[in-house]
């Protein structure tokens, strides 16, 4: 099931019985990379959550077209999603190993994950239980499950906080060819991040 | 805008409730005190003797402590299935009322039950699910309480609600038949025909009179919540 | 009067039921009217400060 | 390796690691079921008629003391959004999750009490009933303290509340378990074990579609 594009109308967000962000709209066709930029509080994670189908807008619509098909249902746009959130899903007890392989059970997807690990410049901590990995050594084995994962829609959340040079190079290089091999990306993010992306401001 | 701030001003309710709220009262006051002078002025009970008064006020108490229990399970589903936070509202504000009616139907119960049995406390079927209903309604109140986001808590107490509404017929079953295992038949008898018709009256008026008493109070929360996030609403400068 | 308190000898179970019932029923209902009362008049001062 | 066993697989292997919740139930278990003679005194004819009710209850607290963590630590480290956007459905990964909970927790329990019932001069007679109403009724256990573990997730200290808010919803069990044992012992047949199995099927079967839904609404916080 290929992605066409991704579609949000005036949009609005409650959470907490705040306002959070009203009337806002856009589209992203396949290939192509949003990133959100605005101040914290703007949200930009409640915005991607929303996309994601956690949450549900207290107004407006998201419209998903796969080859054909038009799907507007939160749950069944999940089935599309590649999420990284803010936390790192790594079990200290488990090694980077079997967190992969856990997650590549659930997901279904038969990989390599000797070589998703050398991707990521993990394969020499691959048996170490994951508490004694760094906060980038745990980010860069989120990208690895990420682009393990295999899923269309990227929903990014501040990907490169606590990586240092090479791993946001490597972060911007896992979008680049996810976006060129015909997926979209939506990012949260700070920092630039270095590659071709349209921009939303949350204000 | 399905959301928080929808029923900020929820017309139709305040303005039906606003209408029916005196009537309600004039009507629970008029049942109880009527209710009370014939329940006082009938003949003592044969067997009971004049312990039997105390039925007229714990039954009704009973009867309101369970039906105000399957309110909010309506509440809780209404709220759950199409959002609405007025119905969240109407669960939130019954639960305490319900854990009061709840808790004076077991002191009287075993107030009622102590002559007989010599001690305030007997393990005895109705008063023990009595206590069960007791600790859901807690539960609830103490789920509501513990989180701290308005619309989960709502939501995630309708949940335990609609858990505990299920549960209830089983649990009734459950202390029935472990009544009947360890003391034999049950020791109150609450209802029925063992009722002689001089106390049908007093026991029929007392329960009107707590069923409308309860609605009065309820509608009452329920328009002081809606007032309040009324006026949050207006503090946070957004409605 | 005085056989009507006695109330046949249980006098000490039909008056604390009686008692407890109308000290519950009686906070709830004032607390109730109580909260209230302070609402409307928290969201008239608020009306009408606006 | 389907969804499904790859979330019952590694719940059970992060149960059962040094630090699991395994270990610490068997040993909270342990540790009730010997405290009670200490404070009800030693005469083993008292003993053994309380044996299966005291077990019981020391078998619901231990069981309800590793399920707060059911899915918090999940919700608190993102695993819990990554599962919910997987093929595997939200009650599916619950019924995992309880089956995971009841094979690391619930069957310990229930091969380890008959040890616990020679502590209360239970007759050998006993053990058998005593092992089959822990093996039929604690799957309600986990079940229904799944459900209070996820109503319970975003609550910092839910370990508090759970098993306050499932208290009531578990006294079924309590009551058919100790019954059947206390039956057996007296040699007459009360349908107590009939009672429990079907309890537990009803939980087991519609507690995944509670806990799923009260996961579903902490994922919208």
């Amino acid at each position: 099931m290929t992605l066409r594009s991704i579609l949000a109308e005036n949009l609005s967000c409650i959470r907490g019985g705040r306002l959070v962000f009203r009337d806002l709209g856009f589209r992203v066709e396949a290939g192509q990379a949003l990133s959100l930029e605005g101040p914290n509080g703007a949200g930009k994670s409640s915005l991607l959550r929303m996309m994601a189908g956690f949450l549900s807008p207290a107004s407006g619509a998201i419209l998903l077209t796969s080859d054909g098909a038009e799907i507007s249902d939160g749950e069944e746009r999940g089935n599309f999603i590649g999420w990284l959130g803010h936390h790192d899903a790594a079990k200290p007890q488990l090694t980077p190993r079997e967190t992969l392989r856990f997650f590549a059970e659930l997901y279904g997807a038969s990989a390599d994950l000797d070589l998703a690990l050398e991707e990521v410049g993990l394969s020499r901590a691959r048996d170490l239980p994951c508490q004694y990995l760094s906060a980038g050594q745990k980010k860069r084995l989120s990208l690895a499950r990420l682009k393990l994962c295999n899923r269309p829609l990227w929903l990014l959340d501040e990907p490169l906080a606590a990586l240092d040079s090479a791993g946001k190079s490597l972060a911007a290089q896992f979008i680049q060819s996810h976006c060129a091999s015909g997926g979209i990306a939506i990012v949260a993010t700070h920092e630039a991040l270095g590659i071709q992306a349209a921009r939303l401001a949350l204000a | 805008m399905a959301s928080i701030f929808e029923f900020a001003n929820p017309k139709r309710f305040m303005n039906l409730s606003g209408t029916v709220l005196p009537w309600l009262a004039a009507a629970s006051a008029l049942t109880i005190i009527v209710g009370l002078y014939l329940g006082f002025t009938a003949p003592p009970d044969y067997q009971q003797g004049d312990t039997v008064r105390i039925m007229f006020i714990h039954v009704p108490a009973a009867w309101v402590a369970m039906m105000c229990y399957g309110l909010m399970a309506i509440a809780s589903l209404l709220g759950l299935v199409n959002r609405h936070p007025l119905a969240d509202v109407a669960a939130k504000s019954a639960a305490p009322l319900g854990a009061l009616f709840t808790a004076l139907a077991l002191i009287t119960g075993s107030l009622w039950g102590k002559p007989m049995w010599g001690a305030y406390w007997v393990w005895d079927a109705r008063l023990t699910s009595f206590l069960l209903l007791l600790f859901l309604y807690l539960g609830y109140i103490a789920l509501w309480n513990a989180i701290e986001d308005e619309t989960r808590a709502a939501r995630a107490a309708a949940i335990l609600a609609l858990v505990g509404v299920v549960n209830l017929p089983i649990i009734e079953f459950s202390v029935d038949w472990w009544n009947t295992l360890h003391q034999g038949e049950s020791i109150i008898r609450s209802g029925g025909p063992l009722i002689s018709a001089v106390f049908l009256w007093p026991l029929g008026l007392m329960a009107v009179g707590y069923t409308t008493l309860f609605f009065t109070l309820w509608m009452i929360r329920i328009r002081t919540e809606i007032i309040n996030r009324r006026a949050r609403a207006l503090q946070l400068g957004i409605a | 009067m005085e056989a009507f308190f006695a109330m046949g000898k249980y006098a000490a179970y039909v008056w604390p039921a009686y008692g407890a019932s109308l000290v519950g029923l009686g906070l709830a209902i004032g607390l109730t009217l109580a909260a209230y009362a302070r609402a409307k008049s928290r969201l008239a001062a608020l009306e009408s400060g606006k | 390796m389907n969804p499904f066993s790859a979330i019952l697989l590694r719940d059970m292997r992060l149960a059962t690691r040094a630090g699991g919740s395994a270990a610490l139930a068997l040993a909270f278990f342990a540790a009730v079921a010997t405290l009670v003679p200490l404070g009800v005194g030693s005469d083993l004819h008292l003993l053994s008629r309380i044996a299966g009710g005291v077990l019981w209850i020391a078998a619901v607290l231990a069981a309800l003391l590793s399920l707060d963590r059911l899915f918090q630590s999940d919700f608190e480290d993102g695993s819990l959004d990554l599962i919910a956007l997987s093929p595997l459905s939200l009650e599916s990964m619950s019924f995992a999750k309880i089956t995971a909970h009841w094979l690391t927790t619930g069957l310990p329990l229930t091969l380890l009490s008959p040890l616990l019932g020679v502590l209360f001069g239970l007759p050998p007679a006993g053990y058998a009933p005593l092992m089959l109403s822990l093996a039929i009724g604690t799957p309600a256990v986990s079940a229904i303290g799944a459900i209070g573990a996820a109503l319970t997730l975003s609550i910092r200290r839910g370990g508090l509340i759970l098993p306050f808010i499932v208290l009531p919803l578990l006294a079924p069990a309590v009551i058919f378990g100790s019954g059947a044992v206390l039956g057996a012992l007296d040699g007459l047949s009360n349908g107590a074990f009939w009672l429990l199995g079907a309890f537990s099927l009803v939980t087991v079967l519609l507690a995944p579609f509670a806990a799923a839904a009260a996961v579903r609404l902490n994922l919208a916080g």
